[in-house]
């Protein structure tokens, strides 16, 4: 019975947001903000990727919200699982192939990651991609081998410096008398790796941040036994 | 290309509904990760290479690996999903 | 004025490094927090005197808005922004036992509040709720027991799924109009989002923030987060993190969605919650649980009073939702050793006097009677009711008289009952902690300032439900040529 | 400062001087010091009683753009004289002996003086509002003191502090909700405004209002049906504050109908209003259920068998004489029901305070366990003959004098079947008051009984006082009505034409100083008779024999169980139950309302409601 | 591409995710099932985002070999899908988590029977026999509770 609500609300829910999608002046989107920002972005923030410039220049501070977001998550995620207990028992360790493919793929991810993260103003990609494939790069290894405890140290202290960069970035505008998150330094060539001033810094911070989480969250998550 | 786009959505809105009508919650996880998956080329498809990466990496990446690791702290890791008939039964009711 | 960036920038630092200083300072870290909220406090005292009331706007990364995202600083946000820090800082969980990593949830919760009461972005709003909502997630399940996990869970569901509503309404408006700013929205929402889609994107919008807002119906979440988590934190959900959510919600309703259908609407959910929540909290069993409830029902009083048209709205709305910021954490403290069923506190009140007048006299400001500040607020509330011509308004009046009358039954019931001449001796009743007892002491003293300070505080609520309720000053502001660059 | 400011400043003091100094012995003469003084402060007013002019205060605020305001006119002057009159009386008959005995069982004797000055201090703030606004505040503020008073003696007092306050919150609601009215109307909440538009007000704008304010204000004075909390209430007041609650508490509630339903809204606009299907105007409506008040809770005093309910229960019971004396809108009638607020005050004061020294002296007030106690109390016996026969309102006393007004303005003004209810309601107090005397003083005196003495001065001193005002008001009103002509004047009722001695009418007047004096001369020939016959001797009550035998200290002969019992039988007691079945039904409707929405809280998918109320939401939208 | 047709088919796919993305959620008995549900309709509204910036013949707003075209495509929504796709997985992390707990608390994942137990938890720390009166409001209680509810029992 209750299912049968369920999906004829579900059904209505459908119905209703068609009705609404339908006025819509289909395949025109007004774009006021969207035309203005393609028109000066280029100048402004030097970012041939303008997805880049929205994210960390005109957008940015909704990036530090969500890098803050991961945080918080990964945070929480600690606080709620807990530490494992070191005599806990453990997963097998699996076959030599996978360990060793898993050490050959460490460098080639970690050169990947880095490479998206700093190209992330030109090409498509960029921090929580790269971030991603760092984490990756991280945990492929101790999915291999599941005996190896994760440096969480030092996981932590990239993800504080990490978070803590970007927000020193968009503090250091702010102390120069401009406003918070103000891109700095020059803006270089359109195109060029080292262009778009601030922003490259401001997507590896994001990388690393992004990347020592999610490393964090997998290995929190990959522990077989957690205190009760 | 609109016959790829409809193809593509068609397999993302069969996959979701997958994902609620399946018994395995492995094969759950596949169908969500195929959304992913999906919905990223949809988003190339859509002049969107940012979000695609992104949905490809975090989507369905990062999340079936948080999934499928979670499974596996839940014990539901069963390929044959007979091991806990109850709750793959429970699962869905639609 | 660029300063204002602070109080969101400096708590998020101080939670980056804060497992950083942890490891490295130790103990010393637990301070950091409390310095920063501090230090917060300080910013916004002097910008405050700085602005002399009048509101500023100021583009974040220099771009101009409505590319960049602005923060709106008026002095409701100003005011909201204090509120957030001074709250947190007394509602910080200073016991020594406390695990480091709630320290950095707390943090972040403070800093996304600040961010959201200072925000003239609709998905940079977003963005701080969700931050808000994830640091509250990971607050609630700090006890880690089995019930606060459980709760969590299903709040985290209602939650992420209103979620969901709330980006689809944002989809919504952003396909109609282009833009997110919200001055250019209010320029905009005239021609654009005065239809359907408007509407719709309102009422999605309102239910997915109103999850946090306690709003109804999606506020099944309440009572049994509130029972599960420790009372701080459900001090801090019902007192702060709620009134940020309705600050959000009546951001919008000014600027965006003035229709009437969009302020019959929240007050149809704000009367149900009215009705709904004062009359589970008369039948609750034990204290925290008819806190929850009660809380429940003074929300749906906020939005009943947030939903009468124009300025008189604003000021009730104001008036009944700054009261229950101070009055309803107060009481959550005083439930941290008042658990239990009510039957098992009979005489608790003989013990610890204090506390038992202390509740008293929240109980008495909270069901309206009269000097206490509460009784403003209701009563600018019912005035503000009565003079609607829409049968709705009427009807939401006599609810809120009614839901008044269970009040005073369920409370008073509960304050007799500490007063009960101990029949049963064997019940041994801990005294309050020096600490929850001082806080909320000092909350006492504030409520009977508060209501000695009537008339000039209600001049200052004046001012601001006009600075609140002038979208022309909001769109000048921002996309004015002063609000640029600056 | 004006004198009002003085009066209002004393009153803070005496409340903050019990607050810091209740543990003090002295703490009842104290204040009763300061409630003496607060006396002296309303006699230097004393120009308001006799037609001077209001008195303001100098404080005035302006809240939310709301003026606040407060004075003193001559309504609020006489409410305020009894008020501080009770106030003092019971003050000083907690003061000595019985505050000692009190503190001895237990009890706090300085939280009942903080009480008793806290409810001064409000009901003075109530009097004196200017405004509507003003007016609320000081209706909250005493309905709150008065739970504190209330409550204050624990146990069985908690659960009927509590029904008062769900039932007075209600009223304050229903006021809250009128005043809402008022603003919107008028667009603001001074008198005068209401005034100056009550004449253009729809007939439905004057049903509403009236019944919101008539039906908030009545549940303080315990109006039918909203008289459950009254006596339970009253009764389980510690001593004196039954006194003080008994005789003005809720008057407050007859000062809040006056100013607003007959001075604001005026009586003539309530004449108007014709109710559909009936020949009743609203004004007629509003009179039987006085008529009503007076009969029922009367009829269930006859049947308490506890001395305090028993009075409690006249109290409400009273209050119908004011309300129809007052709704009769004549210079008669409403001296009378106002005269009777006095009157009220006094006898009713005496009687508890009566009760109360007896109950100070043998420990109970069931009226089973009492008897023959005339022999050793017979000071006290003689304030609660005086008492009754006020109550009663029989002459010489002053209850006739009021009661006399209300019957002829209610002859004359032709409403006979309202005469003939009131008269109904003096019957079954004339026969309660009978069992009140009866069962405590006359009759057989009980062996455990018989060494006990008559109360101490300290508490004899208010007792006789008030009697001795219950008498010389009865033998002069003309005091009396001064001071109700000129309230009359100040809520614009006609006013009445008096003397001294009483009323001065062509259709024949009342004068009661010649009634007196043949009332008495008739006592003196019968005393005469009585004594000059001779042979007379004193004899004990055991001197005597039944069936033959000598008579005990042990047996019974006193009839007093189950007094009236076959009339009661003929009444039975369906009247009373039926309000009580009404609000366990409304207390179950609630209930199951409650059921219902903590239910919510208990479905196991949330996110259903939500989507529902989605789809609800854009159906509507759409 | 500028076909209303395609338009239709990116709104209906949006749509059809969040849809059954809520379908799941409302309906879902397994809390893994109802976490799946919650990504799914995510990803709904992130495609809705993203088609809300859509332009016909536009080109995607990466400026190669330095010269500007002439359309491209809404810069803005993307940026806010990035942003809401890592929100996403961030709190799906933290649910798992807390999934993890709870079946370790409660050995069941099923809402109703977690809902239960919970509830039980709740009442045991209150020290309140559920739904039994510890001391009624003023006045009697002369209704009996029904069983359904007394028992907390299923809402349907």
């Amino acid at each position: 019975m209750r299912n049968l609500t369920s999906l004829l609300f579900a059904a209505g829910l459908a119905f209703f947001l068609l009705v609404i999608a339908a006025r819509f002046d289909l395949g025109a989107a007004p774009m006021l903000v969207g035309d203005a920002i393609l028109q000066e972005a280029p100048a402004e923030t030097g970012a041939a990727n303008i997805v880049t410039s929205v994210v960390l220049g005109y957008r940015g501070i909704d990036t530090l919200g969500e890098i803050a977001i991961l945080f918080t998550a990964s945070l929480a995620a600690g606080l709620v699982l807990g530490r494992r207990r070191p005599e806990a028992s453990r997963d097998a360790d699996s076959g030599a192939v996978l360990q060793i493919s898993a050490q050959l793929l460490f460098p080639l991810l970690l050169v990947v990651g880095f490479y998206i993260i700093l190209h992330g103003h030109l090409t498509p990609g960029g921090g929580f991609q790269g971030g991603v494939i760092l984490a990756a790069a991280f945990f492929v290894p101790l999915l291999a081998r599941p005996g190896t405890s994760v440096n969480h140290t030092g996981l932590s202290l990239v993800e504080g410096l990490a978070g803590a960069g970007f927000i020193l970035i968009g503090l250091l505008a702010l102390f120069q008398g401009k406003a918070f998150l103000q891109p700095l330094l020059d803006k270089g060539t359109l195109g060029m790796l080292v262009s778009a001033g601030t922003l490259p810094l401001l997507y590896l911070a994001v990388g690393l941040k992004v990347g020592a989480e999610l490393a964090g969250l997998l290995a929190n998550l990959a522990d077989s036994e957690v205190d009760p | 290309m609109i016959w790829l786009l409809g193809l593509l959505i068609g397999m993302m809105l069969a996959a979701a509904i997958a994902v609620l009508v399946l018994e395995n919650h492995i094969a759950a996880v596949a169908a969500t990760s195929i959304v992913s998956l999906a919905l990223s080329v949809v988003f190339v498809l859509l002049r969107a290479p940012d979000v695609a990466m992104t949905e490809a990496a975090v989507g369905a990446g990062l999340s079936s690996l948080i999934l499928a690791l979670s499974l596996r702290r839940l014990g539901l890791w069963q390929i044959e999903g007979d091991k806990h008939p109850e709750i793959a039964k429970e699962g869905v009711d639609a | 004025m660029n300063m204002i960036t602070l109080i969101v920038a400096l708590p998020l630092l101080a939670a980056f490094l804060l497992p950083i200083s942890d490891r490295a300072l130790g103990s010393v870290s637990r301070f950091v927090g409390p310095i920063v909220l501090l230090m917060n406090i300080i910013l916004i005292m002097t910008l405050w005197q700085k602005s002399e009331g009048a509101p500023f706007a100021l583009a974040l990364g220099g771009f101009r808005p409505p590319l960049g995202i602005s923060f709106y600083v008026d002095q409701l946000a100003l005011l909201f922004a204090l509120l957030v820090s001074i709250l947190a800082l007394m509602l910080w969980p200073y016991k020594a036992d406390t695990n480091p990593r709630v320290f950095g949830l707390m943090l972040l919760l403070t800093g996304a509040a600040s961010g959201m009461a200072l925000s003239g972005d609709l998905f940079n709003i977003y963005v701080f709720f969700e931050l808000l909502s994830v640091a509250s997630f990971g607050l609630v399940a700090s006890l880690r027991t089995g019930a606060a996990f459980a709760a969590t869970t299903r709040y985290l569901i209602i939650s992420g799924f209103g979620t969901v509503m709330a980006l689809t309404g944002v989809a919504l408006i952003y396909t109609q109009t282009g833009t997110l700013n919200l001055a250019h929205l209010a320029t905009l929402a005239p021609q654009q989002l005065d239809n359907a889609t408007g509407l719709t994107a309102f009422a999605l919008i309102l239910l997915g923030i109103g999850v946090k807002a306690e709003l109804f119906p999606v506020n099944t979440w309440v009572p049994e987060v509130y029972a599960t988590a420790s009372r701080r934190v459900s001090a801090l959900m019902a007192g702060l993190v709620s009134k940020l959510a309705v600050l959000v919600i009546v951001r919008l309703m000014v600027l965006i969605f003035p229709q009437p259908e969009a302020m019959q609407l929240m007050l149809a959910l704000g009367v149900a919650g009215v009705l709904i929540g004062e009359l589970s909290a008369w039948r609750a069993r034990d204290f925290v649980r008819m806190l929850s409830f009660s809380s429940i029902g003074q929300l749906g009083l906020v939005f009943v009073a947030f939903s009468i048209p124009g300025e008189a709205g604003i000021l009730a709305g104001l008036a009944v939702a700054l009261h229950h910021l101070l009055v309803k954490p107060a009481l959550f403290l005083l439930a941290e050793r008042w658990g239990g069923s009510l039957g098992r506190l009979e005489g608790a009140g003989r013990r610890s006097p204090l506390a038992a007048g202390l509740f008293v006299l929240f109980a008495l400001s909270l069901v309206g009677v009269p000097p206490l500040p509460g009784f403003w607020a209701k009563l600018l509330t019912i005035v503000g009711l009565l003079g609607q011509a829409a049968p709705l308004y009427w009807f939401a009046a006599a609810v809120v008289l009614v839901a008044t009358v269970a009040e005073v039954n369920y409370l008073f019931r509960f304050g007799l009952t500490l007063f009960k001449r101990e029949e049963q001796s064997a019940q041994v009743h801990k005294p309050h902690a020096r600490i929850d007892l001082g806080t909320v002491s000092v909350m006492g003293v504030v409520l009977l300032t508060a209501m000695f300070l009537i008339a000039p505080l209600g001049e200052r609520m004046q001012t601001i439900a006009d600075q609140t309720t002038d979208r022309g000053l909001y769109i000048s502001t921002v996309l004015g040529p002063v609000g640029g660059a600056r | 400062m004006t004198l009002l400011d003085g009066l209002i400043l004393l009153a803070l003091i005496s409340v903050l001087v019990t607050m810091l100094g209740y543990r003090l012995p002295v703490i009842g003469w104290l204040t009763s010091a300061l409630f003496a003084g607060q006396l002296l402060v309303l006699f230097l007013m004393s120009g308001l009683g006799y037609g001077g002019d209001t008195i303001h205060s100098s404080v005035a605020l302006s809240i939310f753009g709301q003026p606040l305001s407060w004075r003193f006119d001559a309504l609020s002057w006489f409410f305020a004289l009894i008020t501080i009159g009770a106030a003092l009386a019971s003050s000083l008959f907690a003061a000595g002996e019985w505050g000692r005995q009190y503190r001895q069982n237990g009890g706090n004797p300085g939280l009942l003086q903080f009480s008793l000055a806290l409810n001064v201090l409000t009901m003075l703030i109530l009097l004196a509002s200017g405004d509507l606004l003003a007016l609320f505040i000081g209706w909250e503020l005493v309905s709150w003191a008065s739970f504190l008073l209330m409550a204050m003696a624990g146990g069985a007092a908690f659960s009927w502090a509590m029904r008062y306050i769900t039932y007075a919150t209600g009223g304050a609601m229903a006021i809250l909700a009128g005043m809402g009215m008022v603003y919107q109307m008028t667009g603001s909440l001074q008198y005068a405004d209401l005034m100056a538009v009550a004449g253009q007000l729809s007939q439905a704008q004057v049903v509403i209002l009236s019944l919101l304010f008539g039906s908030g204000f009545a549940i303080k004075m315990g109006v039918l049906p909203f008289h459950l909390w009254q006596a339970g209430a009253y009764a389980e007041t510690p001593g004196p504050g039954t006194a003080f609650l008994g005789s003005i508490s809720s008057r407050m509630g007859l000062y809040g109908i006056l100013v607003v339903l007959v001075q604001l809204i005026g009586l003539g606009r309530l004449i108007e209003i014709d109710i559909s299907f009936t020949w009743l105007s609203l004004r007629d409506l509003l009179m039987w259920v006085a008529a009503i008040t007076i009969i029922l809770p009367t009829f269930t005093a006859l049947r308490q068998n506890d001395a305090r309910r028993l009075l409690a229960w006249h109290g409400v019971g009273q209050g119908g004489y004011m309300l129809l004396g007052i709704f009769s809108a004549t210079a008669l009638g409403s001296s009378g029901g106002l005269m009777h607020v006095f009157n009220h005050a006094t006898y009713q004061a005496a009687l508890f305070l009566s009760v109360y020294a007896v109950v100070h002296r043998t420990g109970t007030a069931d009226l089973n366990k009492l008897g023959g106690l005339v022999t050793r109390m017979p000071l006290s016996f003689l304030v609660m003959l005086v008492g009754i026969i006020g109550l009663a309102g029989i002459p010489p006393m002053n209850g006739f004098v009021s009661k006399w007004l209300v019957y002829r303005s209610l002859l004359i003004e032709g409403m006979p079947l309202l005469f003939v209810a009131s008269v109904i309601g003096t019957l079954g107090t004339i026969l309660s008051v009978y069992k009140l005397i009866h069962n405590m003083f006359l009759g057989q005196l009980r062996a455990e009984h018989s060494e006990i003495r008559e109360a101490p001065w300290s508490m004899m001193l208010p007792m006789l006082v008030l009697s001795l005002i219950v008498f010389i008001t009865g033998f002069m009103p003309g005091l009396a009505l001064d001071w109700v002509a000129a309230a009359q004047a100040a809520v614009g009722l006609p006013v009445l034409q008096h003397s001294l001695g009483g009323v001065e009418m062509e259709q024949g007047g009342l004068d009661m100083t010649w009634l007196v004096a043949v009332l008495f001369a008739g006592f003196g020939i019968g005393a005469l008779l009585f004594y000059s016959t001779g042979k007379t001797r004193h004899v004990n009550q055991l001197d005597n024999y039944a069936g033959g035998h000598f008579l005990t200290a042990d047996v019974r002969y006193h009839y007093s169980d189950h007094f009236y019992a076959g009339l009661m039988h003929r009444i039975g007691h369906w009247y009373r139950e039926s309000f009580q079945w009404l609000e366990s039904v409304l207390i179950s409707l609630t209930g199951f309302v409650a059921q219902g929405a903590s239910g919510f809280y208990r479905i196991v998918q949330p996110a259903l409601l939500m989507l529902v109320v989605v789809v609800l939401a854009l159906w509507v939208v759409r | 591409m500028s076909d209303p047709e395609l338009h239709w088919l990116l709104y209906g796919g949006a749509i059809g995710l969040i849809v059954i993305g809520a379908a799941g959620i409302v309906m879902g008995k397994h809390l893994f099932r109802i976490i799946l549900a919650l990504a799914i309709a995510e990803a709904g509204a992130n495609l809705m985002l993203v088609v809300a910036g859509l332009r016909p013949d536009a080109v995607a707003p990466i400026i190669t070999g330095g010269m500007i075209p002439e359309q491209m495509v809404d810069p803005v929504p993307q940026a806010m899908v990035l942003t809401a796709i890592v929100i996403g997985v961030g709190i799906q992390a933290l649910v798992l988590s807390l999934a993890i707990r709870v079946y370790k608390a409660y050995g069941t994942l099923d809402m109703r029977e977690i809902r239960l137990k919970m509830a039980a938890d709740i009442d045991a720390e209150a020290g309140v026999d559920d739904e039994v009166s510890q001391e009624g409001p003023a006045g009697e209680r002369p209704l009996e509770l029904p069983d359904a509810v007394t028992s907390g029992g299923p809402g349907q």
